[in-house]
């Protein structure tokens, strides 16, 4: 039973990656970028739904950990010849280093408390950027210099302005996550983290220790925002401080809910619908982010599972 | 004039009310007796529409009044007073009496009666209720719940915690009551208070009656007792 | 019965504000037996097992277990050491399958020897399920099941944490008669395996299952002794039923 | 500029801030208190407060100050309905959870602030003051209206003050506050307390708006600022007391014109929010209010 | 079809570059597969014709610079009806297209993408705030699309974005700062304090201003950054020295009434000689009581605002065909006050996109080098309809172009022109030159 309904879920996954494989030869030209960036996104919304969707931690801050890997990423790469990979790898780092520390802290708080500590913290986090602006540049931010954008690695020479590069370069990142995270979330640890998230005292109860679990789970989501910080800085050539703003926190957020939290596949769907129903929006209005706001309230009106929550719920149970 | 008739009532997924059902006379005082979570406290807060029935009914007077909104229920003359007494801890007594008053809009004669029987409150009309000793802060909780004069009154353990001189105060102002005409359900565990006052007790279990008699068959057979209760 | 103390409490206190809720309290139970604990409501039961699970922290005193002192240590390693605890208000995992809920303690047992396979794990999972009677629902989901059935569920978590000292508080409350048989069959067995302390009103429950009771009033041990004993109790009486 | 006229100005200026700041802080403490719940929108009904306010200022054409006390009255009306109704539609609904309300709130945030982008525009829109006054001090002039904003809102606060501690309603929302279903067994309708005190909520913010509103301008994105200090200020006063929270309103409006002078404003901001939230992390009944219950 | 398919499923694997080749007929045939499944896409999937020149203008029309987006956009369409009225560019009409950039540098580069990749433009204009030019700048430059902006930042003149931006229609702020320098500290005086925004447009003249004071010896004596998201300015005004003898000002976006009227409040009669970018109170109507204060200050205007009493005729045209009356108001509403010395930029850049087109006998995406290098082949415009602000001068090499500058001073509610700066006087030793980039 366990074996077969392993099978399907590794099953669906493969498909899932194959399908956005194959898609890049029928898209149009602006949706293969859109793609590129969604996929991107949705890197740093699985991130998120570790803490939120799995813990059930909602944090408002999360934007932090995505620009700690876009500065740790774009700095690195703007400022040194450390090369890019190295730069990567930094950006990763100080996502890390940063949701170590952040967790140590704000863990000590729950609930609504926690929400509040993030959301400071993350906003702290946007007006460092802004008060080192003579290394930031701040709000205008920096872009990436053409040593950034062409490198030599292993042997083979990566131009970061093809395109084709940097969709399967996206691909090849976001199906890193997706196994990472499957494998976390139905192994041990993931069993641990709903249980803290259905019911903490008991989970302390029942022996395990829930604070150090709870600062693992937030710094893995810490560092799959950091990943997904620094790929965009490195793959797009831009990094700016409205990527640490709280607005970008809460985009994780809509995503994750929209696309159903605690799924594992949920954030990236929710990425999909999301960026595309604000960017059909943006060409009726200059209100789009209108619909962020519409969205958010029926979905926690009506839809608090989320589509592959509702459709894990009513359907398909084996759904991780 | 109180009848309460087959009430279901969830907590969650787990059934804390299994078919309860009770009647109340005119200027009578009922004691609910059972163990820990045999769902005497539920029933009460069914009575005020702070616990939601399922299914059955709540009769005052002939009125259905479990379907009202929970505020409207205090309108037609029941008192409240839960365990552990809930004071507006922060708000002085005054102003917790106020409350009571402003329920039912009460005329001033009510807040005079209940002060008359608390003295010591009078004294301390103005002190933040939570300052107030154990014993007052019973007084205090029994009397905001006569301020809406009522007709019916509910006693969540009113005399637990308390000193011994206290819970004769408590028992004295329960005769008083009973004398002016007040329905009263009592919830107690020291059935020696309750003897002394009730006319009839309950025996609640597992959500429901178990069976109910007038007090004086406990009297004559204490034995009754460990029977229902399964102490001893 | 093997006489070698489990778990030995000197001087333990906790204060709330002004109430001593737990007031030295000096307290051992051996190895193997089954002990209730009783005592009116507000006595101090509920508070002080919390101390020995290592929920709260007691402001004075310490805690033994095994020979060695646990006072300072945090809760989810007592449970590790061997204490675990059943929650007064039942307190499962209602929106996961039963078999999940049981499985989160048997990882927790298996975590003292790390690389356990999730083989191992859902086998010892299901052995407790089987203890309690629930091997036939370990696909339902928790929350849906009777109030009993969760009970036994809360106690199947117990077992399968392999505890040596198991805490019940309160397990039979709201238990039907017939369920309320069922589960002292359960905790005799319970009881070949590990030490219980059981927190408990039915009397009859108590006088069938303890081999030792101790009486809590306003936070102070009143009385300890066979049941037998403390049915004569005159001061057990007097606390208990009031009509002293 | 010497020391003294120079603390002067920014005693004078951290009084204003403080003015305005206790207004719109003590609109979400009272909204927490009571309801407990974390309202993200606060600051869109503080932005509200300032549109409506600058459109029935247009509307009256006639002398400023016309135009002004009627938006007085008007703007925080208007704002307090649509307070009422959000409340009834969305909040009400979530059953109040703590959780599920700030996600809604932040969705209402939204919605307010684009919904105004489209009606009103992106524009910043003045609003004439009532009266123009500047005063003359030896080292530097300042503006009559803004002492005027600072008496107004300490005039507010005395009645937010008097309706709460001194009247009927003020005891039904102090009775809802401490215990929500003793005060149902009591007869107080709490889900029309809840409704009533969100408004309000909303209204104190609307005010706090109009008031500045002459000094700054009406923009559908100023409402993100006063939302963040608000938070600072109630986090450091205690969730839900009063006087907490007009002494950290205080303490923020003055020690943020002091300071940002020495330091770089952002660095003031910066170490202010850093120090909220281990506030909140260490601390978390407030600075100055009392331990939680 | 199906042939085609595997076709473009087995190259992509063997190599990844060639790509190009793949798209034209990837996007066709995607599009086909695509539109025949979902209609919602088709819109997103025309082909290419060869009508219409399509130019994407990517507009401020949220966010701080809101008030300038919605004249920019004002002002471009109507020079749009001009070209077309005329028989467009290369005989195809122009369409303007165009897409909101939130004034934030993230969604700048997104709507950069969205122009050359969806709506396949031939070209994109209309940048103003800086960092929203920086931040789309290199995706241009990635997607060679040609990114005409209107900004006068330096970041174009000074070399540090790619061959494919340009800045035609609007002189730099180096050069701004430096024609007007002299004339500051001969009329107004020696020591100068400046009050900026604290961000990269703030930047341009914090970098620039101090050594142009400097070449006419005078001193710039303090310089005080305020943050772009402040609301109040009263806290910065005490750390102006007294000493000063001119307060240089320039602020930008939804607070410069408050930032004025702040400085009014303070300042009353006895101050300083002010001088200002007219940044600091753009679109905003001087007639405000609380301005009075301003009466006597001076200002630059890239244009000015309030028709000249020797007002040439081109700028009459100009007026005209936008809309705008005599005090800089929009016609249909007199308190509507326009982005005046600013906004020509998107008209002139316009008039260049299609001078530049026609010289190189533009015909399509494929001549996109063509169109870049007769952009570079430019020296200069002269005054008249296509750029009523003046005559200027257009450097190829860092693709920047050089005019006049007017000062005015600031007579009851209007602005008179005092001095009007030659091109000369604003010229700079450039190093950049990004002809040496390939294309």
């Amino acid at each position: 039973m366990t074996a077969s309904r392993t099978m399907r879920v590794i099953a669906l996954h493969v498909a899932v990656l194959a399908a956005l494989f194959l898609v890049q030869f029928v898209l149009p030209d602006y949706h293969y970028l859109a793609m590129t960036r969604v996929m991107v996104l949705a890197i740093y919304a699985m991130g998120y739904n570790m803490l939120f969707g799995y813990t059930g931690l909602l944090s408002l801050g999360h934007a932090m950990f995505f620009a700690a890997g876009l500065y740790g990423a774009g700095m690195t790469a703007y400022y040194t010849d450390l090369g890019v990979p190295l730069a990567f790898l930094i950006g990763i780092c100080c996502g890390a280093l940063l949701s170590l520390i952040i967790g140590l802290v704000a863990l000590r708080t729950t609930g609504v408390a926690f929400m509040i500590v993030t959301m400071m913290f993350g906003q702290v986090a946007y007006l460092t950027i802004t008060y080192f602006t003579d290394y930031t540049r701040g709000e205008e931010g920096l872009t990436m210099p053409a040593s950034a954008r062409n490198f030599d690695f292993l042997g083979l020479h990566v131009d970061l302005t093809n395109a084709v590069l940097r969709y399967n370069l996206a691909l090849a990142l976001l199906a890193i996550t997706l196994f990472v995270i499957l494998i976390l979330v139905r192994g041990p640890m993931g069993r641990v983290l709903i249980a803290i998230r259905e019911n903490e005292p008991r989970t302390l109860m029942l022996g395990f220790d829930t604070f150090r679990t709870k600062l693992g789970a937030l710094v893995v989501s810490g560092t799959i925002s950091a990943m997904a910080g620094a790929a965009y800085g490195l793959l797009f050539a831009y990094i700016g401080a409205s990527f640490a703003s709280i607005q970008y926190s809460i985009e994780a957020l809509l995503f994750t809910l929209l696309g159903g939290a605690g799924t594992v596949l949920g954030p990236l769907l929710g990425s999909i619908l999301m960026f595309y129903m604000i960017d059909i929006a943006s060409e009726y209005t200059a209100a789009y982010l209108l619909v962020t706001g519409v969205a958010l309230v029926l979905l926690v009106l009506f839809f608090p599972k989320g589509i592959l929550g509702t459709i894990r719920e009513r359907w398909l149970p084996w759904l991780p | 004039m109180l009848e309460i008739s087959d009430l279901d009532v969830y907590h969650g997924s787990s059934q804390t009310l299994k078919g309860m059902s009770l009647t109340l006379g005119k200027g009578e005082v009922l004691c609910l007796l059972g163990r820990n979570g045999a769902g005497k406290t539920t029933t009460l807060r069914a009575i005020m529409g702070l616990a939601r029935a399922q299914r059955g009914s709540v009769r005052l007077d002939g009125a259905e009044i479990s379907t009202l909104p929970a505020h409207e229920v205090p309108r037609r003359g029941i008192g409240y007073v839960p365990q552990g007494r809930r004071l507006f801890s922060e708000l002085t007594v005054r102003e917790n009496l106020e409350i009571g008053l402003m329920t039912r809009r009460s005329p001033r004669r009510v807040l005079d009666e209940a002060l008359a029987l608390f003295p010591r409150l009078q004294e301390r009309l103005g002190q933040v209720s939570g300052t107030l000793s154990g014993g007052e802060q019973q007084m205090l909780a029994t009397a905001r719940a006569l301020c809406i004069d009522p007709s019916v009154i509910l006693l969540d353990e009113p005399t637990e915690g308390l000193m011994p001189s206290m819970i004769a105060t408590i028992r004295d102002v329960i005769v008083t009551l009973r004398d002016h005409g007040k329905a009263i359900v009592l919830v107690e565990q020291r059935v020696e208070a309750v003897l002394s006052v009730a006319d009839r007790v309950c025996f609640v279990e597992n959500g429901r009656a178990q069976a109910t008699m007038p007090v004086q068959d406990l009297r004559d057979d204490p034995s009754l007792l460990s029977r229902y209760v399964g102490v001893g | 019965m093997a006489s070698v103390t489990l778990l030995r409490t000197k001087g333990l206190s906790r204060q709330f504000g002004g109430l001593k809720a737990v007031n030295d309290v000096n307290f051992a139970i051996r190895e193997g037996e089954i002990r209730a604990l009783i005592g009116p409501n507000g006595a101090g039961k509920t508070t002080f097992v919390s101390l020995l699970s290592g929920r709260i922290a007691p402001s004075a005193g310490s805690i033994e277990f095994l020979g060695n002192d646990i006072t300072a240590r945090p809760a989810h390693k007592r449970v590790r050491d061997g204490i675990a605890y059943t929650f007064q208000i039942t307190s499962i995992y209602p929106m996961l399958s039963v078999f999940d809920n049981v499985a989160l303690s048997a990882q927790s047992a298996l975590q003292r020897s790390p690389g356990a396979k999730p083989a191992v794990i859902a086998a010892k999972a299901k052995e407790a399920l089987e203890h309690v009677g629930l091997s036939d629902r370990l696909r339902d989901r928790a929350g849906t099941m009777s109030y009993g059935h969760q009970r036994l569920l809360e106690v199947a978590m117990g077992l399968a944490l392999e505890p040596k000292l198991l805490i019940l508080d309160e397990p039979t409350q709201g238990l039907s008669d017939g369920e309320i048989e069922n589960f002292c069959r359960l905790v005799k067995e319970i009881s070949r395996s590990a030490t219980v302390l059981l927190i408990e009103h039915n009397m009859p429950v108590v006088m069938k299952l303890a081999d030792t009771i101790t009486v809590l009033n306003h936070g102070e041990i009143l009385a300890e002794g066979s049941p037998e004993n403390i049915r004569a109790n005159a001061a057990v009486q007097a606390a208990y039923l009031g009509t002293g | 500029m010497a020391f003294g006229p120079f603390l002067l100005l920014a005693t004078l200026e951290g009084l204003l801030q403080a003015a305005v700041l206790t207004l719109t802080a003590l609109g979400l403490s009272l909204v927490f208190g009571v309801m407990r719940v974390v309202n993200v929108a606060h600051g869109e009904f503080y932005m509200l407060g300032a549109v409506f306010a600058w459109w029935v200022a247009s509307m009256f054409g006639m002398h400023p100050a016309v135009g002004f006390f009627v938006a007085l009255i008007v703007s925080p009306i208007i704002v307090g309905a649509i307070a009422f109704a959000s409340e009834r539609l969305i909040l009400k609904r979530l059953n109040y959870d703590p959780e599920s309300t700030i996600v809604a709130t932040i969705g209402m945030l939204y919605i307010i602030q684009q919904t105004t982008l489209l009606t009103y525009g992106p524009d910043a829109r003045p609003v004439p003051a009532p009266f123009y006054y500047r005063i003359q001090l030896p080292w530097f002039g300042y503006s009559g209206y803004n002492l005027f904003v600072i008496v107004a809102a300490i005039v507010m606060l005395v009645a937010v003050w008097f309706v709460l501690s001194r009247t009927r309603l003020g005891l039904i929302m102090r009775a809802t506050q401490f215990d929500r279903e003793t005060a149902q067994a009591f007869g107080i309708p709490i889900e029309r307390v809840y409704a009533f005190v969100f408004a309000a909520g909303a209204m104190l913010a609307a005010i706090a708006a109009v008031l500045i509103v002459p000094i700054r301008q009406a923009h559908y994105l100023m409402g993100l600022d006063p939302l963040l200090l608000s938070f600072i200020v109630v986090i450091l006063g205690g969730l839900g007391s009063l006087r907490g929270t007009v002494v950290a309103a205080l303490l923020i409006g003055l020690s943020d014109g002091i300071i940002s002078v020495f330091f770089s404003p952002t660095l003031a901001k910066m170490i202010s929010t850093l120090l909220v939230a281990l506030v909140l992390v260490f601390k978390p009944e407030g600075l100055f209010g009392a331990k939680a219950r | 079809m199906s042939d085609k398919t595997t076709d473009k499923t087995k190259e992509p694997k063997s190599s990844i570059t060639r790509r190009s080749t793949l798209l034209g007929m990837g996007a066709a045939t995607g599009a086909g597969i695509i539109s025949s499944v979902s209609p919602g896409f088709v819109r997103y999937a025309q082909a290419q014709t060869s009508e219409p020149i399509k130019l994407g203008f990517e507009c401020h029309r949220t966010g701080i610079g809101a008030s300038y987006g919605r004249w920019y956009e004002r002002v471009a369409n109507a020079a749009v009806k001009i070209i077309n009225d005329e028989g467009g560019i290369n005989g195809r009409p122009v369409q303007l297209i165009v897409e909101d950039d939130g004034t934030d540098p993230k969604r700048g580069a997104e709507v950069v993408e969205k122009f050359a990749t969806q709506h396949k433009v031939d070209a994109v204009f209309g940048t103003l705030f800086s960092h929203v030019v920086v931040g789309a700048a290199p995706r241009a430059g990635e997607l060679k699309m040609p990114y005409l902006v209107v900004s006068e930042g330096t970041h174009v003149s000074s070399g540090s974005l790619n061959r494919y931006c340009f800045q035609p229609g609007i002189t730099d702020v180096r050069s701004q700062v430096t024609s007007m320098a002299p004339w500051i500290t001969k009329n107004l005086g020696k020591k100068v304090t400046m009050i900026f925004p604290d961000y990269a447009f703030g930047y341009d003249h914090r970098d620039n201003l101090p050594p142009a004071i400097k070449a006419q010896g005078g001193q710039v004596v303090e310089m005080i950054a305020v943050p772009p998201t402040e609301t109040s300015f009263t806290r910065y005004l005490p750390r102006i020295p007294t000493d000063t003898d001119v307060l240089y000002h320039i602020m930008v976006g939804p607070a410069v009434l408050t930032f004025v009227t702040e400085l009014g409040q303070f300042y009353g009669s006895q101050r300083p000689a002010i001088f200002g970018f007219i940044d600091s109170v753009e679109a905003v109507n001087l007639a405000t009581p609380q301005l009075g204060f301003l009466d006597g200050t001076y200002f630059w205007e890239g244009m000015p605002r309030y028709a000249q009493k020797d007002q040439s005729q081109w700028d009459k045209l100009y007026r005209a065909a936008v809309g705008v009356d005599d005090n800089g108001a929009s016609k249909a509403d007199p308190k509507d006050i326009s982005t005046y010395a600013h906004m020509y930029g998107v008209w002139e850049t316009l008039f260049t996109i299609k001078q530049a087109m026609q010289s190189a006998g533009y015909a399509g995406p494929k001549d996109k080098a063509k169109f870049i290098e007769a952009l570079e082949a430019i020296e200069k415009f002269d005054e008249g309809r296509d750029h009523p602000q003046g005559d200027k001068i257009f450097n190829g090499k860092n693709h920047q172009a050089y005019g006049h500058q007017n000062i005015s001073k600031v007579n009851g509610a209007r602005m008179d022109v005092v001095h009007r700066t030659s091109i000369e006087d604003g010229m700079y030793e450039v190093k950049a030159d990004y002809t040496k980039m390939s294309l």
